[in-house]
């Protein structure tokens, strides 16, 4: 019964399929479209709204030229890179990807990045590019990464909430204390809820950056010392875990989870009254909450001159070892990081985009509405507060070690001192071995 | 004596014709991967430009000097621990109630089926939705009947709890298994039984268990195996960390980390085969106890 | 004597009463049982679906319903045309087309294959076959990531990167969870049956086509099934191997759908569930074959 | 037709355990052998090496002068059944008989052609369509045999046939097989552990134990002459009583009861210098006789026992009585009125004594002559 049926239907299938695209083995790229060398270009860009604007960019550069046919592969986010590594090891990458700027060193330390001092050499294109940014792909002064775009924090803040809680909506908190005054004015409690709640630090970015903006240091200084367990650090914690204790674990894992897992966000609807995200965050607004009366601003400082440091990582625009055609990359990368396609990109998605010109020009853009040009403004001018954080290339996943202790520091399982005072070893430690 | 080719050793090459797909598929596809992973167990292996022998060093770090490797065979044997009883009860117990003449059955055993269809990481983020200590629907319904629910992924005591929890809504996948078995369970063995005057329970535990022991053992033995290697949903729902204080930082997840953000293939290497060598041996062990307790109807002589 | 008679004949209708009330009693314990059971089922049906409605519900949200705080429970707009929506964002039918073409040659395989194997382990007696089977069952124990890279380089070796050979071919060539789930169905099966073809004359392949394969009708479909929702959902095999859009699986095109920065919830379940759909229906329709559970003890006790 | 030989035969199992040694036997061609004993004592595995289900460990085996050894089962020609009947659940009747034959490539006409043939023959012809659930344990018992009895084999083996089924039904079916036997004329070997069975099918019994054979003979030979304790208490219902004692002065002392032993018997007792020695005597319980009260009462040879229990079993009485501290079992007419508690005479048929070496408990037999008793 089942027997005699199945096996012809198999080989049929077998039949038909051996005509199907899927099973034809040999080079992906054998059908070079004439004398065009054929480039791959993976990026993570594949929604609606992004895909069609880096596709225009790809279009532009194939029409632009006829050496070089750019062929872009959308992969998922996230496992893009998993899929590159292995496409690195079995020495058959594509030929520029799409990576987070922040462990470019390390890519370039582990020879998984092309270095491109050689055609720095020739077109230094560096200026191009805020230096914070440029100075994240550099490893041991050579680049091995073009940065693409960007983000940095800012604060965001409802302007009607001010208003009802008699803050003058114009002026937006310039100091920790500032906020967390503003915030006891802003709450609006409701028995042993919240109808509405000032600020809280933790939502829309975690304990380290308020670490950078107390005294403009990352856990690492310039020779790679771990210097965590800092006055600044300590501090900080403290004026976080008054928040913490301020609203209660339950307020706040309610609503992290909501706002950690992108669905339902408080600020929209104005039960939070101020919330610090980057300058795309923008972009939601204006889609899921049109009508919010909103100000943006930079993050304040945590005392007057300590600074307004923020924090920020983005993309770079990378050659994987091994691609087949460098040369023609590069060509490619030039024109994606050049100002046209950055502005392009930069106006379409409302995304910061590395190329100083280019965002400069994006903010006076005719297509860019008056609002968007406010809160785009405020991206461009907080650049010069953003620091990024590139991975060391000595210790890439510290991380592992340091978010433990911070979260036993706000679960209340340590205190402060001691799980800093941990971190801190164990940061020693680690440096230590990896000498 | 002539003993080359005499009818027995005929049959035990036909059994060799019999695995010859697995023993190619094995060769080809298999041990070489296995054996690379081996020997670079034993280097600094790092996927592009470096595999220097460095002989046992990442064992004896592994052993010696990493607290996160501790950390995370605590929680993988936790969530094991726990996990595989709960699920395997749960996967008979729901099949039994599956098995029986009830309206609708068709309709029940799809919708029990359903959450082992989903799959991926849309769903565990979906749980995360759930699990939102706020207003997260698993924490409304306990609200219900008064019970104040508990922080679940904020709260590290409560993090794996929350995992084994997901995991047993989804024991749909189990429920196939033994609903495929439990019909293979002779008619006439419950009638007899009810003529000696057994309870439904009796007839459940005396017949239907030992009737399906083969597929328990497969469960336990397979869900073991699958158990140590808990991953995805741990690192979806801690955003690739493991946290809350390393309490969902799994063994799988920790090599994932070293592998793919810090490089550290050879290290990441190692590890597996420690984990290989631990599941192994629990194996082994459940395929000794097994004739104890296994019933092969086959095998009855 | 009348006084006897009529003793007698009183005593013949109390028996006949107990035997009715035995009867009745065992009908209603039976409908009662049968209420129980139905109760409970639909009761944790509940349990079940209710994070699939959350599903439902979200897919037919605004993304600014979505986004608002905290959560409804039912969209206040019913958007349907987000289903639409969803599958026009990507070329969901080439996916769509893809995705069976290679599930439905996993499954052939998996199917025969797999039996094939699994009986010469079970039923043929042959010389290392215990430690083969535990080879068998070694390969499930080392987690995947670090064969993920050397397997990959072995792939692109044989000029398969970009084509389904990765993703089909090893399916042909077994799989150790199938090959011990059968073979655990196998040693179901009495000796005798094997024995007495062997009498009869056949040979060892004739015995797998002709009793082992439909004796273990239930366990190919639980394995039909099995490998259908595994090929269906895969995704980091399609990630890893195909570089052409136009090759994609539906897996990866839900994809689309997560970025970065921001998830559009409303069409990644609307497309979740539009890719969920067939999986059902089939299961729905399928279980009849693993609920046709065959009696091997038929000769027996 | 076939001659099966088996020479030197030996079993062992994991090159520890010796299921079976040093087995001989010669089949002529349409015997019914049926082997016999305990359960554990071999005689399957003996029938499972005849199949080729099992190795030979060492030793050969012959059809026809061939030797068989290492040919495949399904080449040996012969036809099993099994104890589990081993139906194919999922075939019907007629599917189940015809797939030896469909197998071999037999044409479909004659394969119908033999199928109808069989199950007119064992009066299936109504369940032909039918699945082997839906069978009663005779029918599927019957279907077993249909399937062996199709393939017309050389060699029919039977393992336990009747063992699954009731009393009544087995019964029949033994007459059944008996019948077909002596229709079929096919050489067949059948094990059970009945050894009623035995005795009502076999042209020759083969008693194991342990792996060894016993006796091989007649069933009447083997019943009445017994080569060892083993046998005589095995052959036999009820079973043959055993007596410890010693030969003093012609006669055998039982604990505190004499019995006079025939000259003929002590002839050769003396001869091989058993006299004074400890030997065991066993009498079938058939052998025990009741004297009537008064004229016989007294004489010599006569015990006086007193009844424990007393069992009709139709014909007979069985009457459980006690020989010193040795328990005694004896047949007698089932219209003697013996009540328990009663106190009787019994007498021995001396002449149909054996008996046995106490040690090896082999049957001590006249040396020279092969008079037989009894």
């Amino acid at each position: 019964m089942f027997s005699k049926k199945l096996l012809p239907l198999f080989f049929a299938v077998l039949l038909v399929l051996s005509g199907c695209a899927g099973f034809k083995t040999g080079d992906s790229k054998s059908a070079d479209s004439g004398d065009k060398v054929v480039i791959d270009f993976w990026s993570f860009w594949g929604s609606e709204i992004r895909r069609p604007v880096i596709d225009k960019i790809v279009e532009d550069f194939n029409k632009s030229q006829d050496k070089i046919e750019v062929k872009h592969t959308f992969v998922p986010w996230g496992d893009i890179w998993t899929k590159e590594l292995a496409a690195i090891a079995a020495k058959n990458p594509p030929d520029v990807v799409i990576n987070d700027i922040n462990a470019t060193a390390l890519r370039g330390q582990k020879n998984q990045a092309m270095n491109l001092s050689q055609f720095l050499e020739k077109d230094d294109i560096s200026d191009r590019f805020y230096e914070e940014l440029w100075n994240a792909t550099l490893y041991e002064g050579d680049s091995y990464g073009i940065p693409f775009n960007t983000d940095t924090r800012i604060l965001f803040y409802n302007k009607t909430a001010f208003k009802e809680a008699g803050l003058d909506p114009e002026k937006p908190p310039a100091t920790w204390e500032e906020l967390w005054e503003y915030a006891e004015k802003l709450d609006v409690k409701n028995g042993d809820t919240y109808d509405r709640i000032g600020f809280y630090p933790l939502w829309g970015v975690n304990s380290d950056v308020w670490m950078l903006n107390s005294d403009g240091k990352n856990f690492f200084d310039e020779d790679g010392a771990p210097i965590i367990d800092s006055e600044a650090n300590r501090e900080t914690l403290e004026w976080v875990l008054d928040w913490h204790k301020k609203y209660g674990a339950n307020t706040i894992n309610s609503y992290k989870s909501q706002i950690d897992s992108q669905q339902g966000n408080p600020f929209f609807n104005g039960k939070l009254a101020m919330y610090v995200n980057t300058p795309t965050f923008y972009t939601q607004i204006r889609d899921y909450a049109p009508d919010l009366d909103f100000g943006v601003a930079m993050l304040p400082e945590r005392e007057p001159g300590s600074g307004n440091t923020s924090w920020g990582g983005g993309f770079v625009a990378e050659i994987p070892q091994g691609s087949k055609h460098p040369e023609e990359a590069w060509e490619f990368i030039k024109h994606l990081t050049d100002v046209e396609a950055q502005e392009y990109w930069a106006v379409k998605n409302f995304d910061n985009v590395a190329n100083i010109k280019a965002a400069e020009n994006a903010a006076k853009n005719s297509e860019m509405p008056d609002k968007d040009k406010v809160v785009y403004q405020m991206a461009i001018d907080n650049m010069e507060n953003t620091l990024l954080t590139p991975v060391p290339v000595h210790a890439p996943d510290f991380m592992n070690l340091v978010n433990p202790e911070l979260d036993s520091i706000l679960l209340g399982k340590k205190s402060i001192e001691q799980g800093l005072k941990d971190a801190q070893q164990s940061l020693e430690k680690l440096t230590e071995k990896s000498k | 004596m002539r003993k080359k080719l005499n009818y027995k050793r005929m049959e035990g090459l036909q059994g060799y014709v019999f695995i010859l797909p697995w023993i190619v598929g094995f060769i080809a596809f298999t041990a070489g991967p296995l054996i690379f992973s081996f020997a670079a167990s034993f280097t600094n292996y790092n996927i592009t430009s470096q595999m220097d022998f460095v002989g046992f060093d990442n064992y004896e770090n592994l052993f010696t000097a990493d607290n996160l490797f501790w950390t995370s065979l605590y929680n993988t044997l936790y969530y094991v621990l726990f996990s595989i009883p709960l699920t395997t009860a749960g996967a008979i117990f729901l099949s039994a109630l599956l098995n029986q003449d009830v309206p609708g059955i068709r309709f029940f055993r799809t919708i029990y089926y359903l959450p082992a269809v989903l799959s991926g990481v849309g769903v565990y983020l979906l749980w995360m939705q759930l699990l939102d200590p706020g207003t997260g629907l698993v924490n409304t319904a306990l609200g219900w009947f008064g019970i104040p629910g508990p922080n679940w992924l904020f709260d590290p005591d409560w993090t794996k709890p929350a995992l084994i929890f997901m995991k047993l809504w989804s024991v749909g996948g189990g429920m196939l298994l033994y609903l495929a078995s439990m019909q293979g369970v002779s008619k006439s063995l419950y009638e007899a039984a009810k003529i000696d005057g057994a309870s439904s329970w009796q007839q459940f535990r005396f017949i239907t268990i030992p009737m399906i022991t083969p597929v328990i053992f497969f469960d336990i033995v397979t869900s073991l195996i699958g158990g140590f290697q808990i991953f995805q949903e741990a690192y979806v729902m801690s955003n690739g960390e493991g946290g809350p204080v390393n309490s969902m930082l799994f063994y799988n997840l920790y090599m994932w980390k070293k592998a793919f953000e810090s490089f550290d293939m050879g290290y990441a290497m190692a590890m597996s085969w420690i984990l290989f060598i631990i599941v192994f041996i629990i194996t082994i062990i459940n395929l000794k106890l097994a004739p104890r307790w296994v019933h092969y109807e086959g095998e009855e002589r | 004597m009348e006084e006897v008679e009529v003793a007698a004949k009183k005593r013949d209708e109390e028996r006949v009463a107990s035997a009715h009330a035995y009867f009745d009693n065992i009908h209603t314990k039976r409908k009662l049982l049968s209420l129980v059971n139905f109760i409970l089922l639909a009761a944790g049906s509940l349990l079940i679906l209710s994070p699939i409605w959350w599903m439902i519900s979200t897919s037919l949200k605004s993304m600014a319903e979505v986004m608002t705080y905290p959560p409804t429970f039912y969209p206040r707009e019913w958007n349907w045309d987000n289903y639409i929506k969803t599958w026009k964002a990507a070329p969901f039918d080439t996916y769509a087309i893809n995705t069976i073409t290679i599930t439905m040659l996993v499954v052939i395989g998996s199917v025969l294959v797999n039996s094939f194997i699994a009986y010469g382990f079970a039923k043929v007696p042959f010389k290392g076959r215990g430690i083969l089977f535990a080879i068998v069952l070694s390969t499930m124990m080392i987690p995947g990531f670090v064969t993920l890279i050397p397997q990959y380089v072995l792939f692109s070796k044989l000029q398969w990167i970009n084509t389904y050979f990765p993703l089909v071919v090893p399916a042909f060539f077994g799989s150790a969870f199938f090959i011990f789930l059968l073979r655990q169905f196998y040693m179901t099966i009495p000796n005798e049956l094997i024995e007495a073809a062997k009498i009869e004359g056949a040979s060892h392949f004739r015995i797998w086509w002709t009793i082992g394969l439909p004796l273990t009708k239930p366990a190919l479909a639980t394995v039909a099934i099995f490998s259908f929702n595994g090929a269906w959902n895969d995704f980091l095999g399609p990630l890893l191997y195909l570089n052409d859009e136009s090759l994609y699986t539906l897996q990866l095109g839900l994809q689309v759908f997560k970025g970065e920065m921001n998830t559009q919830w409303n069409y990644l379940m609307a497309g979740s569930l539009l890719v969920l759909l067939p999986v059902i229906i089939l299961f729905f329709f399928f279980q009849k074959y693993f609920i046709q559970g065959i009696n091997l003890q038929s000769g027996g006790k | 037709m076939s001659k099966i030989v088996l020479k030197n035969v030996y079993k062992h199992f994991d090159k520890k355990v010796t299921a079976v040694s040093d087995f001989n036997l010669s089949v002529e061609d349409g015997e019914f052998i049926v082997l016999v004993g305990p359960s554990g004592c071999g005689k399957s595995t003996v029938l499972r090496m005849i199949a080729g289900l099992e190795e030979i460990s060492s030793g050969e085996f012959y059809i026809d002068g061939k030797l068989m050894n290492d040919i495949p089962p399904k080449n040996r020609d012969i036809a099993m059944v099994f104890q589990n009947y081993a139906l194919y659940p999922h075939m019907t009747v007629f599917d189940n008989m015809a797939f030896g034959l469909k197998i071999r490539k037999f044409k479909k006409d004659e394969i119908k052609k033999r199928v109808e043939e069989a199950a007119e023959l064992l009066g299936l012809e109504e369940l032909l369509h039918r699945k082997p659930k839906a069978l009663s344990g005779g029918q599927r018992q019957r279907v077993a045999l249909g399937r062996s009895i199709v393939r017309d084999a050389k060699l029919f083996l039977m393992d336990e046939p009747l063992s699954n089924l009731d009393a009544k039904l087995r019964f029949q079916m033994r007459a059944e097989i008996a019948k077909l036997h002596q229709r079929l004329k096919t050489t067949s070997i059948y094990v059970t552990h009945d050894q009623t069975e035995a005795m009502t099918m076999a042209s020759r019994i083969i008693i194991m134990k342990d792996g060894v054979i016993q006796q091989i003979g007649a069933p009447k030979d083997v019943y009445d002459n017994p080569e060892n304790t083993f046998v005589g208490g095995f052959i036999g219902s009820p079973s043959m009583n055993f007596f410890d004692g010693r030969i003093v002065d012609g006669q055998f002392v039982v604990e505190d009861v004499r019995i006079n032993v025939p000259e003929e018997k002590m002839e050769y007792l003396r001869e091989q210098g058993f006299v004074g020695k400890e030997l065991t005597m066993g009498i079938r319980p058939e052998h025990i006789h009741l004297l009537r009260g008064g004229e016989e009462a007294g004489q010599t040879n006569s015990i006086l026992s007193k009844i424990i229990v007393s069992e009709l079993t139709g014909a007979h009485t069985l009457l459980y009585s006690m020989l010193g501290t040795q328990e005694m079992i004896a047949e007698v007419e089932s219209r003697t009125n013996v009540s328990p508690g009663e106190d009787v005479y019994l007498t021995f048929d001396m002449n149909c004594v054996h008996f046995f070496d106490k040690e090896a408990g082999i049957r001590i037999r006249p040396e020279k002559s092969e008079v037989l008793v009894g």
